[in-house]
């Protein structure tokens, strides 16, 4: 690290842990750059990792350009006379093109179109995957390590721990059950899942704890460490 | 309610045939030929990898004897492909010796790069430090696309199901059946939220969570915002809604205005209620936390989906005086706001909120078909358990998702 | 033509992915990927609306000289240099690389700003506890003796605390007791949960009956 | 006596939160200027990651993904750091990716703190490869299920994949023993697990932040063999290895913070049954 970098990343971290004291003005200096920098971050980002990988190169843009060797759909399709599924990112293109035209007054309503394509992508897919992996998954997960009974451990520990699970998310699905009054043997249950969210609650909250400290500590190493040199 | 008990039982039934119908893998079996000191895998299977796109054939083999925990003296395994059974074989893979998988005994490796419709055979070369000995298939393989993956017919049956049910319960709905919904804490607190903040003439923060549209979250998150825009319509607050992701900000606007205009009071929006700070997790906390202090909004939400900010976020406000209410289903944040937040729609509540809010008959329907989904999964838990115990079969299985396709 | 063609968008999407889940053969096994590769050259294109947003909400606040106006004004330059940095100086698709100038930006200005704003984490985590776990009501005391518990069980002074007791009764292992099962029963009852309004949020949007995101008209 | 008690109390109970920030700096701050070493007890998930990896046979191919930024190194590169050396003892053959595009230089200074601590070195192609970062999150991994060298046809440094021998025999995940995931988030072990061992089999397990461990945890046993979570992990799989590093160290000022939120939490809730006791005139 060079000595001029780690002097102005020690600066610009003095500056947000001073808004611990209170807002003030060296705080608001490294807001402004932060923001600026890490707007800046994901536009130059998003150009090279999304933007030329995912459309330029697929219809040959970046080759027609000379910036990289790889044919694209331009060149399959004009060049060797094919067709190429890469030509598909057009449509891509197209509706990426509808969400720029929202700058102007009238256009607002065309970018619905790539807002659409976008809620349908998210719904299609969190539709399966989510119902695959924490339902399909979970429920698996809290019934196949019972010992059957006769099998040795039957009446042990496992089997004890097991049903606290099971009751645990049992009742805790009860509280989520929203159309019926959680009163009665509802009621009850909703309120043991009640405790067993909240002992979710203070222990991860308790277990991350640990990680926040660790993240302070890696900064005062920075500061004394790499910057002040006060320890080895 | 007898209804729902015999769709459950339905349910489960389906299920349990769906496990049943798993096809085993159908193939074909091997001469092995010895020509050094190490024995040969005794038997070599190759069959079509089932559930798939095609391109691919599984080739499955019993460990060779000589494969024993010591990779001193045996080097494991060569997998090789020709399109007649004398050769010439092509080497398309190896396998290191030693135990590992699931099945000690048996070995797999994938080939996709097969043609579908050619017929192809395998071998499989043994190998010691000094020779191999080699295993060929009987039999000629192909494989072939397949256009429903069988493995997944139980994560259908839920798919069909639930969609049943939903629909259901919406056309009911629609057709005038009242449906009840209980009580959520943090949405009986929205209106008296919203007017405070008018009362204080402050203004009200809402944050629809740090991820893009591509988070189901985010979408929910944004429906509770049009609820809680029409609120601040009719009361004349003041509602910012600063995002972290340009396409939730193109998103919001299109909500606002919408919720604006439901409230009768188009002229009161404007764009810039609306607008983007940074793509970035930190740089967007640094940010907001920046504006509650020098702003001191007197109501903020947290709705949609967290990280780590929540806290930064969430603690700020605390500090402030402003009644936070949030909402998430990010597990790991959600201790975050319970400590810090006034109230918190916990996991499946921030998705029941915009029916609790709107109280409109297809929300409520389709609120109602998700508790049927509940009542099922309950059910399954409760009856599976004791299927499981008994030991009459492995339960846990029909609601196994291992081994997807493509 | 408005809300129409949109709400077909969506629920062809939609349902096509679903589809895709089920079907191996292509074009499903691959549109998930297709799918996945066209939203994110949606949203590269549509970060230049953030991008112009947040120039033009700092820009008006330099041109009205508003209250903390210079402020605003170093916003819109760190954009730009970051910017120009990023495209013209630093090697094109290769920006990323040790050595170039945007990398030097990322590791002495970005970096520390996030590692630092991150760290401000183990301040409040501090301030919350010590804020919000106070026994006054059942939940409450539930909530604060299992974060007590864990707490305690993740430090070695929890141990040293309870080492004249049985093993299983050190706090490492009632830690690690509560962590393994009645924090993974609440965990799965809230992903299953999770799992059931994804399913029907999904849904209503396929069906177009949750359509606030297409606004008004 | 009685009405300055409660004063006190009542004070306490509404502590300007600076102190608490005070106080937390101080706890952590000055242990780094002290020598001590605390005794770290071994914890099952831990236990059963370094009995999974020990039980590999030398000249092992083990895939090490890592998906983190700077952000979290304090509780992961020590893990990155110790995982590595082990790697280089006993001679695995270590196939790197990031999911996360920083991912692939962390690895890097993770490899050179390494090698130094065992004063030998990867061979570049032949027992390390760095395949660097690949946008597409899950995707990454289910193209990985089918191909390793067409998902990743360069390595870190543009040079095709397949021109390496240790990529030699490496189709997809059949070919690989192990897979080690460090994660601070999405995309990391859920994915893995939900992607790579759920579909492909693989042996996974996985360094996280101690943020992250909790989520992971329903998946330990059949799923994840094994999980090092946060800064605490990491000192114990720095303990079984027998390779103490920065994770052994930084857990004193963990301990002394840790500590003092704990006592905080007491005092607070002595202020709050103190002053509640005597607003109600009983003792709770």
């Amino acid at each position: 690290m060079s000595t001029l970098g780690v002097w102005v990343g020690a600066i610009l971290t003095l500056g947000i842990l001073s808004f611990l004291y209170k807002d003030n003005p060296f705080y608001k200096v490294a807001e402004a750059i932060f923001l600026g920098i890490s707007a800046g971050y994901w536009f130059v980002s998003l150009f090279y990792q999304s933007l030329l990988p995912k459309l330029f190169d697929n219809l040959g843009l970046t080759k027609l350009f000379g910036a990289s060797n790889t044919d694209g759909a331009l060149q399959t399709l004009f060049v060797q006379g094919k067709f190429s599924g890469q030509l598909w990112y057009l449509v891509a293109g197209a509706l990426g093109v509808m969400m720029l035209i929202r700058l102007f007054p009238k256009g607002g309503w065309i970018s619905r179109w790539p807002l659409a394509f976008i809620v349908g992508t998210t719904s299609g897919l969190y539709f399966t995957r989510y119902l695959a992996s924490n339902a399909y998954a979970q429920i698996s997960a809290t019934l196949k390590d019972f010992v059957v009974a006769g099998h040795p451990g039957f009446l042990g520990w496992t089997n004890l721990n097991n049903l606290v699970v099971l009751v645990g998310v049992v009742s805790g699905l009860t509280y989520f059950y929203f159309s019926k009054e959680h009163k009665g043997t509802v009621g009850a249950t909703a309120k043991v899942g009640v405790y067993f969210l909240m002992v979710t609650f203070g222990a991860s909250f308790g277990y991350t704890v640990m990680s926040r400290m660790s993240l302070l500590i890696g900064r005062l190493d920075f500061l004394y460490r790499i910057w002040l040199g006060l320890i080895k | 309610m007898p209804k729902l008990f015999m769709l459950g039982l339905l349910m489960a039934l389906l299920l349990f045939i769906s496990a049943a119908a798993q096809p085993p893998p159908t193939g074909n079996l091997d001469t092995a030929q010895s020509a050094s000191g190490v024995a040969a895998p005794p038997k070599v299977t190759a069959f079509d990898t089932p559930n798939d796109a095609g391109g691919s054939i599984t080739i499955q083999w019993e460990r060779s004897p000589d494969d024993v925990f010591s990779p001193q003296d045996f080097a494991g395994y060569d997998i090789l492909k020709a399109t007649s059974p004398q050769g010439p074989f092509t080497k398309i893979g190896e396998v290191p010796g030693g135990s590992r998988g699931p099945d000690p005994l048996t070995r797999t490796y994938m080939d996709n790069g097969t043609k579908d419709g050619v017929l192809y055979y395998y071998a499989v070369d043994a190998k010691a430090f000094d020779g191999s000995s080699r295993t060929v298939t009987s039999a000629p393989t192909t494989s072939k696309e397949q256009w429903f993956n069988s493995s997944q017919l139980n994560l259908f049956i839920a798919v069909i199901f639930l969609t049943a049910a939903i629909l259901y319960y919406i056309s009911s709905a629609k057709a005038g059946k009242k449906l009840y919904i209980r009580k959520i804490a943090g949405l009986e607190a929205v209106d008296e939220a919203v007017g405070r903040a008018t009362e204080m003439g402050k203004k009200i923060f809402f944050i629809p969570g740090t991820q893009d549209m591509d988070n189901v979250q985010t979408i929910a998150g944004l429906t509770i915002l049009g609820r809680v825009a029409k609120l601040t319509a009719e009361y004349e607050a003041r509602i910012d809604v600063p995002v972290s992701r340009s396409l939730v900000m193109v998103t919001a606007r299109e909500v606002v205005k919408e919720a604006y205009l439901k409230a009768g009071r188009p002229e009161a929006y404007t764009d810039d209620m609306v607008y983007y700070l940074t793509d970035d997790q930190f740089g967007y906390a640094a940010g907001i936390e920046g504006m509650v202090v020098r702003q001191k909004p007197a109501t903020i939400f947290y709705q949609g989906a967290f990280y780590a900010e929540s806290l930064i976020l969430a603690e700020t406000g605390n500090s402030i005086g402003a009644i936070q209410i949030a909402g998430t289903a990010m597990p790991a944040q959600l201790p975050f706001f319970v400590a810090a937040c006034d109230y918190t729609l916990i996991g499946e509540e921030l998705f029941a909120a915009s029916a609790y809010l709107s109280h409109e008959p297809k929300q409520l329907g389709s609120l109602k078909g998700q508790d049927l989904g509940k009542l099922v999964f309950i059910l399954a838990l409760l009856i599976g358990v004791i299927i499981q115990v008994s030991g009459i079969f492995d339960f846990s299985s029909l609601f196994n998702v291992v081994g997807g396709g493509e | 033509m408005k809300r129409e063609v949109p709400l077909i968008i969506c629920a062809t999407v939609g349902i096509v992915l679903i589809f895709q889940y089920f079907i191996p053969a292509e074009p499903f096994g691959t549109l998930n990927q297709v799918f996945s590769d066209w939203f994110q050259v949606i949203g590269a294109f549509a970060i230049w609306l953030g991008a112009l947003n947040l120039i033009k909400v700092s820009g008006n606040n330099v041109y009205k000289k508003r209250k903390d106006w210079p402020y605003s004004l170093l916003i819109i330059i760190s954009f730009f240099v970051m910017v120009i940095v990023g495209f013209f100086f630093s090697g094109g698709r290769r920006f990323q690389d040790q050595g170039t100038a945007f990398s030097a930006l990322y590791d002495y200005v970005y970096s520390p700003l996030t590692s630092m704003m991150f760290a401000l984490l183990a301040f409040y985590v501090g301030s919350a506890s010590y804020r919000a776990f106070r026994a006054r009501t059942k939940e409450a005391t539930v909530l604060l003796l299992a974060a007590f518990f864990v707490m305690l069980g993740r430090v070695p002074l929890g141990d040293t605390l309870t080492s004249w007791l049985p093993n299983w009764l050190h706090m490492s292992n009632i830690a690690n007791w509560i962590m393994n099962i009645p924090n993974t029963a609440g965990q799965r009852a809230i992903m299953i949960g999770i799992a059931l309004g994804t399913v029907s949020t999904s849904l209503r949007l396929i069906l177009g009956i949750e359509r606030s995101y297409l606004g008004g008209e | 006596m009685a009405i300055e008690n409660k004063g006190f109390w009542q004070k306490l109970m509404t502590i300007d939160r600076r102190i608490i920030f005070i106080f937390i700096f101080v706890a952590i701050s000055v242990p780094m200027f002290l020598k001590i070493e605390l005794k770290i007890p071994v914890s099952p998930e831990v236990e059963s990651l370094y009995q999974t990896i020990s039980k590999l046979p030398d000249g092992a191919k083990v895939l090490v993904s890592l998906d983190y930024d700077p952000g979290s190194e304090p509780e992961l590169q020590p893990m990155a750091e110790t995982f590595f050396t082990y790697c280089l003892q006993r001679k695995f053959k270590v196939i790197v990716i990031g999911l996360w595009p920083q991912g692939a230089i962390q690895a890097e200074h993770a490899r050179i703190v390494a090698e130094e601590k065992v004063g030998r070195k990867f061979e570049y192609g032949v027992d390390y490869i760095n395949l660097g970062y690949q946008a597409g999150n899950e995707m990454v991994i289910q193209g990985m299920g089918s191909s390793i060298p067409q998902t990743f046809s360069v390595d870190y440094f543009g040079t095709p994949t397949t021109s390496f021998p240790i990529m030699q025999g490496v189709t997809n995940f059949s070919n690989i023993d192990y897979v080690f995931n460090l994660s601070a988030g999405y995309p990391g072990t859920v994915e893995w697990v939900l992607f790579a061992v759920d579909r492909f089999n693989v042996i996974l397990g996985a360094g996280n932040t101690a943020v992250q461990a909790p989520q992971v945890y329903p998946y330990l046993g059949k799923q994840l063999k094994g999980i090092l979570g946060g800064m605490k992990g990491g000192a114990e799989f720095e303990i079984l290895t027998g390779l103490k590093g920065r994770a052994v160290k930084y857990m004193v000022g963990q301990t002394f913070a840790h500590t003092i939120i704990v006592l905080f939490i007491l005092i607070a809730n002595i202020a709050y049954f103190a002053t509640r006791g005597k607003e109600k005139g009983k003792t709770v």
